[in-house]
């Protein structure tokens, strides 16, 4: 617990992020490698959907991408709030465009796959729409740390708004899932197909890993850049006030 | 009975507002804050209020820190900011006496004024059944001021009370300050130019002594 | 009376008289349905199949709308700063307003629903679930509508922000709101339905008032 | 081993296969390209304002403290 305070020091967390950067950068980028070509050239077609389920390899990887950025947000905000730690509001903050693009990703490659399957772009699946939902409440994030000027007081505000985010998700999912059933016959062929048999598993693993790299490097990009603007406002309200 | 504020330091956001400022008010007590705008005599008063936490230092209530039992503090003060509190759609006397009933639900039994004498005691008796839309910003603030006189509560904080009184209003102010003082009762004001209490503690907000160097 | 129903009456009076709330609201909500036929076409065929779903979806967004005011009014006269001086804690006091709210439009919006119902050609026993229905889920839509007008309490026109906060939270609200009326147009009784609403309002029942205060606070700095 | 264009054919789902990968190397390069955009222009930003030296720069050797 110690060390992790010090790390909430922002200098600190400056040095750190700039050392563990280049390394984390370099094994993301070995194991997008590795799971891409998994992914096209070892990973066998599926007996139903052919080559189609490559896209598996993209879509399911983004859609976990999603949801752990804004638990990666939600705990960060907690944290905000409990410890009155700024960069931990900080964190939460460069978490959620990550998160929305993964969103988005998620969205793209299931339509993308929804249509070889079911000669429509857009299925309202259970998975997919709560995907769609959760990219609202993340434009809804975003727009909230926009919308309150002062830096502050956005902080806490967002991440009041992250916590009751993180506690409607499950039940939104839950909804949106008995909806689902409601009105649709239980579809024979669900969003991640039937069991996941290993040689489909490996790939999915690795692409998934490559991604939480992915997300822990930008992460700290964006981090970082929240750190720097911070002292920029602190500097200029010092030489405003003279 | 007393009000003592330790070594505070006032942030707002990123930046410092005041720093290492002490204040004591003692039963019957008046501490009068002065200073240029921005100076930080609205934050001081919200800090005494509990609105707002001192970043250093802390602010004791007989003796014991407002953050310990804020619950007991912040029901047994008056707060009149810059804004009346005055919703324009109800008449005079009834903005009067919803604030008087929330404000002095469970404060016992002791006899209050009624509404009608706290409107009488602040010049507004004839304007009791008028919607508050049509008040001028003096006797708005004389509406705010009376909800002193309609539920009694210790301690007063005061930002800039004069703002927009005329003579007559400043001079009801004067004695309600004097009969609350004299009961026992303790005010924190923050004012900008006259205020005629001439045994009033004056603090200086925003000059060199504020800045930690007292 | 208590505070809490004191601010409750405040409230709710507030809200009926002229330039309040209600009556833009159940305008609104009134106006809204209308426009359902005018688009999709007059057969009551078509009509009373997505009934529920056009009174549940306009319900929603006529809540939102009438949510932007509920503390901005008491942020800007001052009356913020002395509802925290009373004794009564800010969650019991959100939890007051946001009753007041449900009063003030939900109950109304409840009152009209069957005329609506009429409109949409439901037929005679969908009423019964349409007003269990709209009971069940409409407070709920004041408590989570609560935390975005709180968390946008100091956001200039934050109307838009606040239906952006608030109306993916409220999509479980729609979901077995809808449910329950098609059920009940359907002839069964509530199914599973009407418990996933209470119980949606029984967990939102904590949850808005404390994340309502916790808002607020930030702007009573 | 099928040949190079049979693998590009993708079974037939060329079309729904290629794009997928394309998008996410897409949506991916972006948000990276973005992100340290911003990062460069705060720290030129930083470096402007008189106060001091952001600590972000790598400390050359004589540097001031």
């Amino acid at each position: 617990m110690a060390n992790w305070h010090r790390l909430a020091n922002p200098t600190l967390f400056l040095e750190w992020s700039r050392r563990v950067r280049p390394w984390t950068g370099v094994a993301t980028a070995a194991l997008l490698a590795t799971g891409v070509y998994l992914s096209l050239f070892v990973a066998p077609r599926d007996y139903q959907q052919g080559d189609a389920v490559r896209i598996m390899f993209v879509h399911v990887p983004s859609a976990w991408m999603a949801l752990f950025a804004y638990a990666v947000m939600a705990v960060a905000s907690a944290a905000g709030l409990i410890w009155k730690s700024p960069l931990a509001h900080l964190t939460a903050k460069a978490a959620a465009p990550i998160g929305a693009s993964f969103t988005l990703l998620a969205l793209a490659t299931g339509a993308l796959w929804g249509q070889p399957m079911w000669g429509t772009w857009w299925v309202w699946d259970a998975r997919l729409t709560s995907v769609l939902i959760l990219f609202f409440l993340y434009l809804g994030y975003i727009a909230l740390w926009q919308a309150i000027d002062d830096h502050a007081r956005a902080a806490k505000s967002a991440a009041i708004l992250a916590l009751v985010g993180v506690v409607n998700i499950p039940i939104i999912k839950f909804s949106v899932d008995w909806w689902n059933t409601l009105h649709q016959p239980a579809s024979v062929l669900r969003m991640d197909g039937p069991s996941i048999h290993s040689s489909l598993l490996t790939p999915l693993l690795v692409m998934g890993a490559a991604f939480a790299g992915y997300f822990v490097v930008v992460l700290s990009i964006r981090l970082e850049r929240e750190v720097l603007a911070r002292q920029v406002r602190t500097l200029r309200r010092v030489q405003s006030r003279g | 009975m007393s009000l003592i504020g330790l070594n505070l330091t006032c942030a707002r956001g990123d930046t410092i507002v005041f720093t290492g400022f002490d204040f004591d008010i003692a039963r019957g007590g008046i501490v009068v804050a002065r200073g240029a705008n921005g100076s930080g005599k609205t934050s001081l008063l919200r800090l005494a209020a509990g609105y707002l936490a001192p970043s250093v230092g802390e602010i004791r209530r007989d003796g014991t820190s407002i953050a310990d039992d804020p619950e007991r503090h912040r029901t047994s003060l008056h707060y009149v900011g810059h804004l009346d509190a005055v919703k324009p759609a109800l008449s005079v006397a009834e903005n009067l006496a919803f604030w008087s009933d929330v404000l002095t639900a469970n404060a016992g039994t002791s006899p209050r004024p009624s509404v009608g004498q706290a409107l009488d005691r602040m010049g507004l008796a004839g304007l009791a059944d008028m919607p508050a839309r049509y008040l001028s910003a003096g006797q708005r603030r004389r509406l705010a001021l009376a909800r002193l006189v309609a539920s009694s509560r210790p301690l007063w904080l005061l930002d800039e009370p004069t703002a927009s009184l005329d003579a007559a209003g400043m001079e009801t102010l004067i004695d309600l300050v004097a009969h609350h003082r004299s009961s026992g009762g303790m005010v924190l004001a923050a004012v900008h130019g006259p205020f005629a209490i001439d045994d009033a503690v004056t603090i200086r907000l925003g000059e060199s002594r504020a800045d930690g160097t007292s | 009376m208590t505070v809490f129903l004191r601010i409750v009456v405040r409230d709710v009076r507030l809200a009926f008289g002229q330039g309040g709330a209600t009556v833009l609201a159940v305008v609104f909500f009134l106006l809204t349905v209308t426009l359902f036929p005018l688009g999709i076409g007059p057969e009551t065929g078509v009509l009373r199949r997505i009934a529920p779903g056009v009174i549940w979806v306009a319900a929603l967004l006529a809540a939102m709308l009438s949510l932007d005011r509920l503390f901005q009014a008491d942020l800007e006269d001052g009356s913020l700063d002395q509802l925290a001086l009373v004794p009564l804690p800010l969650e019991l006091v959100a939890a007051a307003k946001c009753l007041a709210h449900w009063i003030s439009t939900g109950l109304p919006m409840l009152a009209v629903s069957p005329l609506l119902g009429v409109l949409l050609g439901l037929n005679g026993e969908a009423y019964g679930g349409l007003l269990l229905a709209m009971a069940a889920g409409t407070p709920s839509l004041s408590l989570m509508g609560g935390i975005g007008a709180a968390l946008t309490v100091s956001v200039r026109r934050g109307g838009v922000l606040l239906s952006l906060l608030v109306l993916p939270l409220c999509v479980p609200v729609l979901v077995f709101g809808t449910g329950a009326v098609d059920s009940a147009i359907a002839g069964l009784e509530g199914g599973a339905h009407l418990p996933a609403l209470a119980a949606i309002l029984a967990a939102a029942l904590p949850l808005a008032p404390w994340a309502i205060a916790g808002a607020l606070r930030l702007n009573l700095e | 081993m099928e040949s190079v264009s049979e693998f590009l054919e993708m079974g037939g789902y060329a079309p729904f296969v290629w794009p997928a990968f394309a998008i996410a190397a897409a949506v991916l390069t972006l948000l990276l390209a973005w992100s340290l955009r911003d990062l460069r222009r705060e720290r030129n930003l930083l470096d402007s304002l008189p106060g001091r030296r952001s600590e972000t720069r790598p400390a050359e050797a004589g540097d001031d403290p």
